[in-house]
Formats: structure tokens, sequence, C-alpha cells
């Protein structure tokens, strides 16, 4: 994890802070998500507990750790309780490899009489060459705490709420997977830093080998996949099982799905691994297509100049700045995704269950293998016409 | 780091992955020998993980434990399986002779990794680095075509025969 | 602390081979065999591996791919004949596996 | 193994597990404690303990009889989800080699694709795709 103590120590920290910031998301976004959709269905929504209702989620927090500690009678307790811990799991380990920003370059400096450095810090939990595929292969791990919910818990509601879930889980994780065959076709790389590096500068592409500059749009993404990108963002939320695409869950038929019989503080790990996979969701979005930290029209080089004459030529504080800059950057994409993801929760109604799954098998798949064909026929014919 | 992390990566991986595997077989109930099969395939993408086989570890995790494990366990949890623990394991003298055979094979395979010169070989002879997902990839593509393409008339074959076994009688219910 | 090299990774393979084998041929539930198979499998494909990275060839690597793609198919078709076995005789004991038609 | 190898290994690898231990102690942990503050449930409550039935006792147990087609979906998509696999190391490729084998690599891909796309109308139209 590093080469001697402080890069250990620091390294440590920084993949602890991703996983405690998915965490602390979640009051957030469960404050968010009711004052949105009171906004939207003209109401008032949380508004009694401290100011504009913010102090509720603590008030949330304490009511959800003092419920009853409840087993049903015929639930398997290993399952029982493993499934919300296991939740968890697959979007703390996907969010830990999503790079937020511009790595930070301290240079060499002394501290406890000791020199230390020079380091390279990147600002995410871990960096991984293969990140798409890891992330792939971490979140596929997703459907094991339904199934073990819905087995686990002994309910014929349950059952059937998982196995709808992680049902419409893989069936729409071939869309997500194919769609993000075309991305790998478009960038070359399976490394997320790289893809978010080949998208600075305004908007660049070739074709019949010569070089057009379209100065007025930077050089992001879904210039070169708006198919991909619809088809992306279709399959995240149904992957995220939230409305419209909630089957799982629908109050209607299956009472409250995987977990019905779940209450207090499990409910809220659940919600927690929820709430972490659209985070991962909305993070792989700003970095596929929206140019991850870049900010238009600004080049890296630029923000460090200024950071410079702001820090006074100390490069290591600089650094921080910059990154910090394009942290800002990202998350203000991150957010925006975010709440669309309420937007559209509030927005549209349920999906009949036979509607979703061919949505799923006849449309989106048939779209995404011809995205990739077209694709691939464009770069061939134009001979490396992106990027 | 002083001790050697790479060894204790391996240590701990392949523990893991002994105890899941011994898992599998031991427990009587089939869905835990299916989340014995998940730790074990976890386990193992970890191992390739260390011998730097990093796309065949993502794709271990992607196929195995995203995909083949999930239909594992979802079959099990569809046909309420409890029942049958008492057949789960045969008995006697014929359980007895199986269980020598299999240590004998153990016996061999083990005797002659010992007995190959492979035991000083504790060193790559070159370093394949990360380099290798290219490398790898264009070999598939261009050595293994044949292989490749048949791959998908296997597919293919698999698709037909499961949907005509699923759609056979007995209905749409089990 | 011993160090790790190609014997390592090849007694583990081997280990996990047998402990398939054993399952394969002491269980009598046709699901918990199928698992086992892929047990097998696996350990296969942890030697060819270990293999391909100490010898630095990386047929040992690509040749993992093919395997798991038969193991899926042979997962696939083996859960569908497992369920067409359950819904004729309401258990899945392979002893139901003998008779010759149905 | 080199010091430079190990070091990316490390680097990539042993977070991973230590994250995934962290997540386990947090979700485990938390869970321990909060069972100690709440109220304790009391066991003989039998209508509280039974699988929630909108009110009324329950009379048959979870699983009776299920669809098929939830484990038909699972089949296909593992045989999908295969050919998508393989699209990975090929798309990695397959804009370095474009100027060189783009032709080749390209038709490649199309013929294994159409093969699957004839499974997959096969499957189409024998209605392994149905959900009513």
């Amino acid at each position: 994890m590093g080469r001697d103590t402080f890069e250990i120590t620091v390294n440590v920290v920084k993949m602890l802070v991703v996983f405690l910031m998915m965490v602390q998301m979640v009051p957030i976004l469960v404050w968010l998500e009711r004052r949105g959709s009171a906004f939207i269905q003209h109401r008032f929504g949380p508004n009694r507990v401290g100011p504009l209702g913010l102090t509720q989620l603590l008030a949330d927090a304490v009511k959800f750790i003092c419920k009853e500690e409840f087993l049903p009678q015929k639930a398997v307790a290993l399952l029982y309780y493993g499934a919300p811990v296991v939740a968890l799991v697959p979007a703390a380990l996907a969010l830990a490899s999503i790079p937020f920003s511009t790595p930070v370059e301290v240079s060499p400096f002394e501290m406890l009489g000791q020199a230390w450095g020079p380091y390279t810090f990147y600002i995410q939990g871990f960096h991984m060459n293969v990140g798409i595929i890891y992330i792939l292969g971490v979140s596929s791990l997703g459907a094991y705490s339904l199934l073990m919910a819905g087995w686990g818990s002994s309910n014929k509601y349950s059952l059937m709420g998982a196995l709808r879930a992680s049902a419409q889980m893989i069936s729409y994780e071939l869309a997500l997977g194919l769609a993000i065959v075309a991305v790998v076709l478009l960038y070359g790389t399976f490394d997320l830093a790289e893809m978010v590096s080949a998208q600075k500068g305004p908007l660049t592409f070739h074709m019949f080998s010569r070089e057009y500059v379209v100065s007025v749009l930077p050089n992001w993404g879904i210039f070169f996949q708006p198919l991909g990108f619809v088809l992306f963002f279709t399959s995240v939320f149904a992957e995220s099982n939230r409305l419209p695409f909630d089957l799982a869950e629908s109050e209607g038929e299956l009472v409250a799905g995987f977990h019905t019989e779940y209450g207090g503080f499990k409910m809220l790990l659940f919600f927690m691994g929820e709430y972490g996979h659209m985070m991962v969701s909305s993070s792989l979005l700003a970095i596929f297509y929206f140019g991850g930290h870049h900010i238009p029209f600004l080049t890296e080089a630029s923000v460090h100049d200024w950071a410079l004459s702001l820090a006074g030529q100390e490069t290591t504080v600089a650094s921080i700045i910059t990154s910090l800059v394009f942290l800002a950057s990202f998350l203000v994409k991150v957010a925006l995704f975010l709440w669309f993801f309420i937007w559209v929760r509030w927005t549209l109604p349920r999906f009949r269950y036979d509607h979703l799954m061919d949505l799923g098998w006849k449309t989106m798949l048939p779209w995404s293998i011809f995205n990739i064909i077209l694709t691939a026929v464009i770069l061939f014919l134009a001979q490396g016409l992106v990027l | 780091m002083m001790i050697n992390s790479a060894e204790v990566l391996f240590y701990i991986l392949g523990l893991m992955t002994l105890i899941a595997g011994v898992g599998v077989v031991a427990m009587q109930n089939p869905i835990y020998s299916a989340l014995c099969l998940v730790m074990t395939m976890i386990g193992i993408s970890g191992l390739f993980f260390t011998l730097e086989a990093y796309f065949v570890a993502g794709v271990q995790l992607i196929v195995y434990a995203g995909a083949v494990t999930v239909l594992f366990v979802m079959v099990v949890m569809l046909f309420d399986l409890r029942k049958e623990v008492s057949s789960a394991l045969g008995g006697g003298i014929n359980t007895a002779a199986k269980a020598v055979g299999v240590g004998i094979i153990l016996g061999l395979i083990l005797s002659a990794i010992s007995l190959s010169k492979l035991g000083t070989s504790t060193m790559p002879l070159k370093g394949l680095g990360a380099s290798s997902i290219k490398e790898v990839a264009v070999q598939l593509f261009t050595k293994y075509i044949f292989g490749f393409e048949i791959i998908s008339v296997l597919l293919l074959l698999v698709v037909v025969g499961a949907v005509g076994l699923a759609r056979s009688r007995g209905g749409t219910h089990a | 602390m011993l160090e790790v090299g190609i014997n390592h990774y090849l007694i583990l393979s081997a280990a996990l081979f047998c402990i398939g084998l054993v399952g394969v041929l002491l269980r009598k539930n046709a699901l918990v065999i199928l698992m086992c198979i892929e047990l097998m499998l696996n350990g296969v494909n942890l030697s060819f591996v270990a293999f391909g990275y100490y010898y630095s060839n990386l047929n040992g690597f690509i040749i993992v791919f093919f395997v798991m793609t038969v193991a899926a198919c042979e997962a696939a078709v083996g859960l569908a004949l497992a369920v067409a076995i359950l819904k004729r005789f309401k258990e899945i004991n392979i002893k139901n596996f003998e008779l010759l038609k149905g | 193994m080199a010091a430079d190898e190990e070091h990316l290994l490390v680097q990539q690898l042993l977070p991973v597990l230590v994250l995934a231990a962290v997540v386990f102690l947090f979700g485990g942990g938390l869970l321990f404690l909060t069972s100690l503050v709440g109220p304790k449930l009391n066991p003989n409550d039998k209508r509280k303990l039974m699988p929630y039935e909108c009110g009324v006792f329950g009379q048959e147990t979870a699983t009776t009889r299920v669809p098929v087609k939830y484990y038909l979906t699972a089949i296909i998509f593992i045989l999908f989800d295969i050919e998508v696999v393989f699209m990975y190391p090929w798309a990695l490729i397959y804009k370095e080699y474009l100027s060189t084998a783009g032709l080749f690599l390209l038709v490649e891909m199309l013929v294994f694709m159409a093969i699957l796309i004839f499974g997959f109308i096969y499957v189409w139209r024998n209605r392994g795709l149905q959900w009513e």
C-alpha cells in the first residue's frame, strides 16, 4: 500500500474516507429525496426538525438505532443477518476505485527529523489498472445480498421480490455490459483515469486523416456515444432497483419485496447499499460520458498556474488546491446525476413486470449490439475518428 | 512493508479458498454449498490477481461469481431442497473405497509435483506486467481465432438446448 | 515464512481438484455434484494460470477463458437437466439419472 | 518477485481485501451494537414472529410453486454474458490495431456476433423471452 509509513497511512485514510463518505451521503440523500419528492408533489416534506428539516436525518438515525431487534420465527439467522452486511460490499468496493480528481503531487519535505517523499497520491480509494472490469466484477456480486435476504427471511413475498430483483438485475447487466464495451472501444483502455484524461480539451476528432476541432464543445464522451449514454443510463436505473424499475418491491403486489421482514438498522444498511450503488452509477456516468473531473474550457495546467500564484509558488499546496477545484467539478456532476435519479423516481410510474423484461431483452439488448457495431464500423471507416 | 505481502496474500486467499471448497462438499444443505462456492470463486479470483492475471481475475468474478453461481443459488432457492438432507451422503464400504481412491490420486499428483524440477522456480522467468492484458487479447484474436469463433457455435448450441429442456413438459411452474 | 513459488499454487490447485472429486463421488444431490465439477475445473484453471505466470507464457491465461466458457455451458445445460429431473421425480437424487427412458 | 512488481500488486489487491474486511466489520459491528440498544423482543409473541402475511396467520411455507421463467432467464443470461466478456479484450485492442488489422478484427467480431444473434432470435421465436 506504500513504500513507507507516511504513504501507507495516507492511503489507508484515503480509503476509509471514501467509504465513510458513502455512508455519510445516505442521510443527506434521504433528506434530498424526501424534500425533492415533496417539491415535485407540492407538499412540504420534512420541515419540523431543525431548519428545512435538516436535522430530521439525526432523528431518523436515532430512531433506526433504537428499533427492536427482530428475527422472524422461521428465518435462517446467518443469511438473514448476513444479507444487509453483504449489501454494502459491492458498492463500497466499487466506489473506492473511482478516480475523483487530479493526483496530488507532494514534493519532498522533512518531518520528525526525517526526509519524506516525493509522493503522488491519487484521489481515489485505490488505483486499479483494470478499473472497469473490476467494477463490473464487484457489482455483479450484488445479486447475492438480495437472494440471501429473500431466502433467509422465509417469507414468500421476500422470496418473490428477491427472484424478481435478481432476474431484473442480470437482465439489464447485459445491456450495461454492452454499453461499456462501446465505451472501451472508444477509449481503448480499461483504466478509468486514462478515460478521463482522454476527454480533456475541446471536441477533437479525426476523419479521413484530417483533424477537426470544434472549440465551442468540450471533448466529452457523450458526443461520441449518445446512444450508448441512453442505454447505460437506463440500465443503471434498472440495476439500482428504483422506480420506475422497482418491481422488486412493488407495494401493491409484494408488500415490500426482499426486505419485507427487515426493519431498523438492517433496513438502513440496505439503503446504504442502494444509495452507494447510485453514487457509483453517477460517477461512472460522469467518467464515461461527461469528462470526469474536467471543467469545460479550463485546462489542468491553467488551474495549476492559478493555484501556484495563489499559494505563493508552494507546489504541494498548489497541487492540493488544483485537486480540490477538480474534485468540486466532479462532485457537481455526480450531484446532478443523483438529483436526476430522484427526479425520475418521483415522476414516472412503475413498469409492469413483462414490460420491464421486454424492455431489457427485446429493446435494450438489440440496440446495444447495434451501438457496438455502429461504433466499430465508424471507427473503422474513419480510421481513428474519435479523440 | 517488512514482510513480503504477496506471500501473506497467497496464504490468506489460499486458506479461504480451501476452507470454502471443503464447505461445498461438506455442507448438508445445498444452499450453503452454493454460498461456499461463491467464496471459492472469489478466493480464486484473488489468487489470479496475485499471479498478475488481472483480466482473468475480473472475468472469473463476472462469469463465475456473478453469473454461474447466481444461477446455482437461484435454482437451489427456487426448489426448496431442505427436505432431502437424509440422502446427502451415501454410506458404508463404497464410500470408504472412493475416499481412499481420491487420496491415492492426490498423493500421486503431489508426489509428481515434488519430484519434478518445478520446485526451483519461485520467480517468473520474466515479468508479464500490466501490458499482459493487451498481449492476451492479441493472441486470443490471432492465434486462437478458431477457438474463439467455435465458442460462439458452442454458445448457440447451448442456448438451443437449454431453452428446449426448460420448455419441455411439466408446464411453466416447477 | 515459506517463499511462495509455483509449487504452492500447484499444490493448492491439486487440493481443490481432489476436494471437488470427493464431492462428485460421494454426494448424491445432482446440484451439489455440478458445483463440485465447477470446483474441479477451477482447480485446473488455477494451475493453468500459475504455469502461465511462472513460465511467462500467455497461453496459460488464454486457455482459462475457454475452460470458463465450457464450464459455464456445462452448468447451464446441467442445471436445465437437473430441473427437468426435479419436475419429473420431485427430488434431485443422482439415482434418478439411472433410468434410460423417462 | 521484483520490488516494483510487488509494489504494483500490493497497491492493487491488498487495499481491496482491507476495505472488504472494514466493510464487514462496520456492518456486523453496527448490527451487533444496535441490537444492544433497542428494546428486547418477547419470544412468546407468536403473532409478531410469524412470516409477514398482512395480519392473518400464514398457512404455507415460503417456497411452494414458483415460475420457471426466473431460472430460464438466468441460463440465457449466462450464455450472453460470456459473449459480452469476450468482447472486452476485442474492444481493448480494436483501436490500437485499427490501421494494421482493423478489417480482420471487425469481420472476426461480426461473425462471432452473427452466430450469437442467430441464437438470440431462436430464443425469442421459441418464447424463451416471454414474461406474463
